[in-house]
């Protein structure tokens, strides 16, 4: 009588792991046939270029908000910490310049302290959330405006420049491509991938699933919890100080305007993959999904002259409740099915 | 014939002075469309300078433009961008915030911040004197909130005017009416009050209003809103001019920019549109009452 | 004290003299306690009398007001956590501790996961927890989500993440409140097997019969104070009884009045289905308690959320006093004087974190509003009247129900559903984590209610409770009614043959293997 | 032994209740202090009259978004939706002017039709959340993107104003006082008193808080859940078109710089008052009181001279930070003084 049940178990398995790719895989390709149909250079090879590099800004630092929400956090301050990050490492840079010269190691200083900086700030993120007992929200909320803050004052109100010749030997870094492939987005893959793999291949991972989705549970496991919240946190900063390594060579440049709306962005990409609101489930696949959704749907509005400039944030909003519902949909059409 | 593509890449419109910018390209692009059959315009808006960076990637990747018009949202984070569409073969025209290379430029449009600045004191100069005390709302901190402070503050130097202080007031009305309540609570004697941008002045004018200190002082805005050039046309008494920054700069840049591919010769060069003081007298010219700005 | 005979080795875990305070309420008085290893130690006493604080505190979970841990003979204090379980102490809570979004096999390796190179060996914990699971004869996928499991099944998978560490000293706080029959005879089988190890166990247990059964010997605790250690060949259920609730107890189930045959029917149901269930059909008569009983998972949950509208009705037919229904929402089916009282009272039964009068009026909350606003008073006044009916037992009011012990968390729930007066009531484990003498309480309110005229379905894996309240008895068995028990067919051996699908249908008695 | 549950308990009950309220109070007096040293015009009655007038709108949005965050929801859209119902009543007030002539009833029209456009797109955030089972989440970053859209369509970029006849009826009720406080004020106290009976005193926000706290236990409980959550969307639709009638006399016009930010500021109110972001526990009287630390950290930066303009947000962040962490202080002092 007893039912083997890990064997029927299987079979249900990989379906459910199939379902929860395709559900924001659904929604992405919906979008890219409404691109191509509205405009066949969409999907020019240099389009896709450009809509993948593009999208590695907040894919990265998505990958990262991907832990922090698993975990049951929030972090809000990730577009400003990328400008604070952005700004100081043009300073650095700059101040090597002077006092050296240029030459490669002016840009690994500026990647080194670029680095630091992140897990600096992470840190103190997860610091004041674990240690101070202060809801992520408002911890994060305050250091957005101290990071936004610092960053205008050290630009006096304007914006930071990167010393021209030492741009020269970073420009690469953003520009150039190995195999066809532009580096940014090879970091994004990168990212992607160690994302994945500490997400569901590692201890770590699942002690953010089982914090976000109890809390006690996961203390009376025996699991560090303000360690690994912290850790998120940390590599949270990481993922944004890498972004802003990628960042820097394109513009050269930081201002207050630098990475206004990140946040949300990078929060939105994490929820259109599949990742919980409230903690306690993270899909780092989904995430890098759901932040080329957001990419693309920007790209698509520059494609066609249909709609009105004013109404872009309209048709924005308007696709991503859709992509969200139509993923949703898929898997719970599927999960009937799975159920017959 | 073969269509040319030009392509506009603004701010959106997120205050009133952007507002009408968009509303001037929209309607030079209506304007130009229909009156050169070969001419295709698109206008694309980015809310940063990020975003206006993968603007201009899209302009070039998927439109293919011939030629640019661009307003960039900041100088030097722009340059190398709007370098790749030069690189791409495509006309360059420049509008208001110059790039840090202006060699990769064909044409520039442009206001002047530090004329604006500098019209706007010489202004606060005529009215007022030794001791008389004046507050400054500025906008949001960039380069060209600070071109117009800078120069606003090397012209009032030496005047003894005293600068009690200043705030950022966003551009924005809500934030210039809740400073200017807060400057009017601190400070008992403000004579003048410097507004800078008109979207400003609108929330500092009901700030005075509704404190009933509109007799003791004066605003002087910035930026040529038709609400306020109205009033200036009115003799309004307590903002009695202002100092024009106009938004339509960027039809000006699309109607040279066309020209540079209709016309005969080829178009090069600077336009530099003077930032006048708008008073009763010549207010009539400045005042668009179909702008929505 | 008596101690059992044969024991030679020396304690390997003992408390001594151990207090504990809650704030500045005393919940533990000056207890000692000892475990040697291949013991079966049965802590037992009254709901609220301690003895889950003072696992916590054996567990390091708590610490101690005063008095001290002796670990293998060395004074220690043990690291708060779950960190003991490193040390060889691994604990099964009373309230279950898993996380809802990890699967069956993360969570039994929980804090403890397999890895190569750091990272996760996942296809070897599948299969491990395959392993453990079939031990347990649990037919659960390793794969599948917490949060798609019922509560028995959760147990389970507590238990069998329990068993799979490597313990010296197994704690397990009614571990089998919600099992069944079936089910804890493996669970037994697997405690046996390593206490024969060597393993010290400490059990808690509102079961007499369980403790009788596998207990070395029984500590007795009351009020916070330790009654006596005694030796299991000293006990019968009746003296085990007397030292807890500190009173002879006879007749712990009253008699049953057979209601009338020709008494209205309140309920029926035809072909009910839903998903997990198949084709149930029976009839409610008003005054009659109708027991269900089935092993765990064999869908007589899903049952009675399938009537109440909690759970989508796939096919079939619900009346009410003669009326068609198909209710979508709980309101309506409350609204209707059907109640259900779910087993799941720390999911979907209590809110943890808020105090004990939102939750008893939760259900009711219309019935204490004057002029729309909400009558404090009469929520007290509701309060009042719970606590005295079910015997509920908090120190303070303004504690938090997740702090109320176990069992009078249940009383609160019990209480709650009953506030709704219904007509109709399905109650799911009733009794679950609930002491002897206040079951006996519980059991005559049941009777009672028949007696006033109300009808009841109990659901319930305590089958003594199901033969000794029950009219009749349905046995269910993975979705489907295997048959149905009446009069003096309702016995053990019955219901177990027709759980365990030995026989089917009603009469002919076809032997499936 | 079974001790009389709720004897007992009163005494803890008060005492915490006390504590609840201290929380958030001690930051604001805090402040008071602050504020007044740095500049004594802080406390003068006209400054006082500006804080409270000010805070009115955020506050008022904000005791709408306890609700929605009580009950586990959150609503990014306030904002916006404040700028679209702002947007839509000057363009209806306009019109009516435009064919009737300026009367009481232009006022009356706008309000009306302010109402009804809150609780429509109340409902609409409510009914995607629970039918279209979309998170609240997305559903209301994708619903502020239409709003803002909508708004700046509608002005056509640039400003909506108020005809300036219909303006000069409409002007008392954002600057006229009764009794020496002002009407903004009093909407605010009334919304306040409303809120909090309706959360603390009703049905309704008992099932808020059962809701957020599991909706499970809810949904068992008899409750309609996707009832009550749609109604907490409605109530903060009605909080926001409130909020919206006393803000359109103030300037007399909107644009799409109209509420910007201000779901992050009523968001941040809701926190820093004691609500927990996460749901289940909600507290209105916090909510009033962040809404005024809020506006008064920006009143005392606008006060004083110390601090450079560029790094105004990185002392509000501070403060923000501050005042969170001198609360849950002063809580937990308090359990620990309660406990002893
Ligand atoms: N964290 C806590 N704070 C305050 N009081 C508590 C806490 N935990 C337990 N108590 C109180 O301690 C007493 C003993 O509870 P305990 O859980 O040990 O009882 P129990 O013997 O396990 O009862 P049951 O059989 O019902 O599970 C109860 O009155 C309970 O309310
Ligand atoms: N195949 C299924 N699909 C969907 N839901 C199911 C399925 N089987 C069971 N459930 C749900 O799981 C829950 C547990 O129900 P189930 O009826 O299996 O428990 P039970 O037999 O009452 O268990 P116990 O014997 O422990 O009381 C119910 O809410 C039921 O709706
Ligand atoms: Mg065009
Ligand atoms: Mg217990």
């Amino acid at each position: 009588m007893s039912v083997s049940a890990h064997e029927t178990g299987k079979p249900g398995r990989s379906f459910r792991i199939d379902l929860k790719t395709a559900g924001p895989l659904v929604a992405l390709i919906a979008l890219c046939i409404i691109g191509y149909s509205l405009n066949p250079a969409f999907l020019s090879e240099g389009n896709i270029a450009n809509i993948l590099t593009r999208s590695a800004f907040i894919g990265i630092i998505a990958v990262g908000a991907t832990f922090v929400i698993t975990a049951g956090g929030i972090d809000l301050s990730v577009g400003s910490m990328a400008a604070f990050i952005a700004g100081v490492m043009i300073i650095i840079m700059n101040s090597a310049v002077e006092a050296f010269g240029v030459s490669i190691w002016t840009v690994l200083l500026g990647c080194g302290s670029s680095l630091i900086l992140g897990i600096g700030a992470g840190f103190i993120n997860g610091f004041l959330t674990t240690k101070g007992k202060i809801e992520a929200f408002i911890v994060t909320l305050g250091t957005m405006g101290i990071y936004r803050s610092l960053v205008t004052y050290f630009a006096d109100g304007g914006t930071l420049s990167l010393n021209s010749s030492a741009r020269e030997i970073y420009r690469p870094i953003y520009y150039d491509s190995i195999l066809r492939i532009p580096i940014p987005v090879w970091v994004f893959i990168a990212v992607a991938i160690i994302g994945w793999v500490l997400m569901n291949r590692t201890a770590f991972g699942r002690y953010c699933m089982a914090i976000g989705s109890n809390e006690h549970v996961a203390r009376y496991s025996a699991i560090k919890v303000d360690r690994v919240k912290t850790a998120t946190y940390i590599l949270q900063g990481l993922c944004v100080s890498l972004a802003t390594i990628i960042y820097v060579p394109r513009l050269g440049s930081a201002s207050s305007a630098t990475g206004v709306l990140w946040e949300l962005e990078a929060i939105a990409a994490v929820i259109i993959g599949g990742t919980m609101l409230k903690g306690g489930f993270g899909r780092v696949g989904g995430t890098v999904i759901g932040a080329l959704i957001l990419t693309a749907i920007g790209n698509i509005l520059n494609l066609t002259e249909i709609i009105s400039n004013y109404l872009n944030g309209a048709v924005q909003g308007v696709i991503i409740i859709a992509a969200v519902y139509l993923q949703r949909g898929s898997l719970r059409a599927g999960k009937r099915k799975a159920a017959e | 014939q073969d269509q040319i593509k030009i392509g506009v890449s603004i701010p959106a419109a997120t205050h009133g002075f952007m507002g009408g910018l968009n509303w001037h390209a929209a309607e030079a692009e209506k304007r130009l469309e229909a009156a050169n059959p070969n001419i295709d315009l698109i206008i694309v808006t980015a809310d940063g300078p990020a975003d206006q960076a993968s603007d201009l990637e899209d302009l070039v990747s998927v439109h293919g433009i011939q030629a640019l018009v661009v307003l960039p949202f900041e100088s030097e984070p722009l340059t190398e961008p709007v370098r790749a569409v030069k690189d791409s073969g495509a006309f360059i025209t420049v509008v208001d915030r110059g790039l840090t290379d202006p060699s990769i430029q064909d044409v520039y449009v442009s206001g002047n911040n530090t004329e604006m600045g500098k019209v706007s004191a010489e202004y606060m100069k005529t009215r007022l004197g030794e001791g008389d005390n004046i507050v400054i709302l500025r906008g949001i901190p960039t380069v060209l909130d600070t071109e117009r402070f800078d120069a606003f503050m090397a012209e009032i130097e030496g005047s003894g005017i005293n600068v009690l202080d200043n705030k950022f007031a966003n551009w924005n009305r809500d934030d210039g009416f809740e400073v200017m309540q807060d400057f009017l609570s601190r400070f008992p004697d403000i004579d003048g009050v410097w507004a800078q941008d008109d979207d400003i002045t609108l929330g500092v004018v009901e700030a005075v209003k509704a404190a009933g200190r509109d007799k003791e002082l004066f605003i002087v805005g910035g930026a040529g809103m038709k609400e306020i050039v109205k009033g200036v046309m009115d003799g309004d008494e307590l903002v009695p001019v202002d100092v024009l920054y106009p938004p339509a700069q960027i039809a000006t840049a699309m109607d040279v920019t066309v020209a540079h591919f209709v016309s005969n010769g080829p178009v090069r060069g600077s336009y530099i549109l003077g930032s006048p003081l708008i008073t009763q007298e010549n207010a009539a010219q400045f005042y668009f009452p179909d702008s929505p700005f | 004290m008596a101690n059992a005979a044969g024991e030679t080795a020396p304690a390997i875990l003992a408390a001594n003299r151990i207090s504990k305070s809650f704030g500045e309420i005393p919940v533990l008085f000056s207890i000692d306690f000892d475990i040697h290893p291949g013991e079966v130690h049965a802590i037992i006493g009254e709901n609220g009398a301690g003895k889950s604080t003072l696992i916590k505190i054996l567990s390091g979970l708590e610490q101690p007001t005063s008095g001290t841990i002796t670990y293998d003979g060395q004074t220690v204090t043990l690291p708060p956590n779950g960190e003991a379980e490193a040390m060889g102490i691994v604990v099964i809570h009373q309230e279950l501790l898993l996380a809802e979004h990890l699967t069956v096999a993360d969570s039994i390796f929980l804090g403890r996961e397999l890895t190569r190179n750091g990272f996760l060996r996942l296809r070897e914990m599948r299969e491990q927890a395959a392993k453990i699971l079939d031990t347990l004869h649990v037919h659960v996928d390793p794969d599948a989500r917490i949060n798609t499991l019922s509560v028995a099944d959760k147990q389970m998978v507590e238990i069998a993440k329990a068993i799979s560490r490597d313990a010296r000293v197994l704690i397990m706080d009614e571990p089998t409140a919600v099992l069944s029959v079936a089910e804890t005879e493996t669970f037994f089988a697997q405690i046996r097997r390593l206490s024969a190890k060597g393993v010290a166990v400490i059990f808690i247990s509102h079961k007499l019969d369980e403790i009788m059964e596998l207990a070395d010997r029984v500590t007795v605790l009351r009020d916070g104070q330790l009654i006596a250690t005694v030796g299991n060949q000293d006990l019968t259920p009746d003296s085990i009884a007397q030292m807890m609730v500190g009173r002879e107890l006879s007749n712990l189930y009253p008699p049953k009045h057979e209601p009338d045959v020709d008494a209205p029917l309140l309920l029926s149901v035809t072909n009910l289905s839903a998903p997990g269930l198949k084709e149930i059909s029976f009839e409610l008569r008003r005054g009659e308690i109708l027991g269900f009983a089935g092993l765990i998972g064999s869908g007589r949950t899903a049952a009675a959320e399938a009537i109440v509208g909690l759970i989508h009705r796939t096919g079939g037919a619900v009346e009410l006093r003669g009326a068609p229904v198909n209710f979508t929402e709980v309101s309506q089916s409350v609204a209707a004087g059907l109640a259900y009282m779910t087993k799941d009272r720390k999911g979907k039964g209590l809110l943890l974190n808020v105090g004990l009068q939102p939750n008893l009026t939760l259900l009711t909350l219309a019935k204490h509003m004057r002029s729309g606003f909400l009558d404090g008073k009469s929520e007290v006044k509701a309060l009042d009247r719970a606590v005295r009916r079910f015997d509920i037992r908090a120190r303070d009011a303004s504690v938090r129900v997740g702090q109320l012990s176990g069992g009078n968390q249940q009383k609160l729930m019990l209480g709650k559903m009953m506030e709704s007066e219904p007509e109709i009531i399905i109650m799911d484990e009733p009794t679950r984590g609930i002491d002897v003498g206040t079951k006996q309480q519980i059991y005559h309110i049941i009777a009672a209610l028949a007696a006033e005229g109300k009808a009841i379905i109990l659901i319930s894996s305590e089958m003594q409770e199901v033969i000794g309240l029950s009219h009749r008895v349905l046995v269910m068995r993975e979705g489907r009614m295997a048959g149905v028990l009446e009069g003096a067919e309702i016995g053990e051996a019955q219901i177990m043959r027709y759980a365990a699908g030995i026989k089917q249908g009603g009469d002919d008695e076809r032997i499936s293997a």
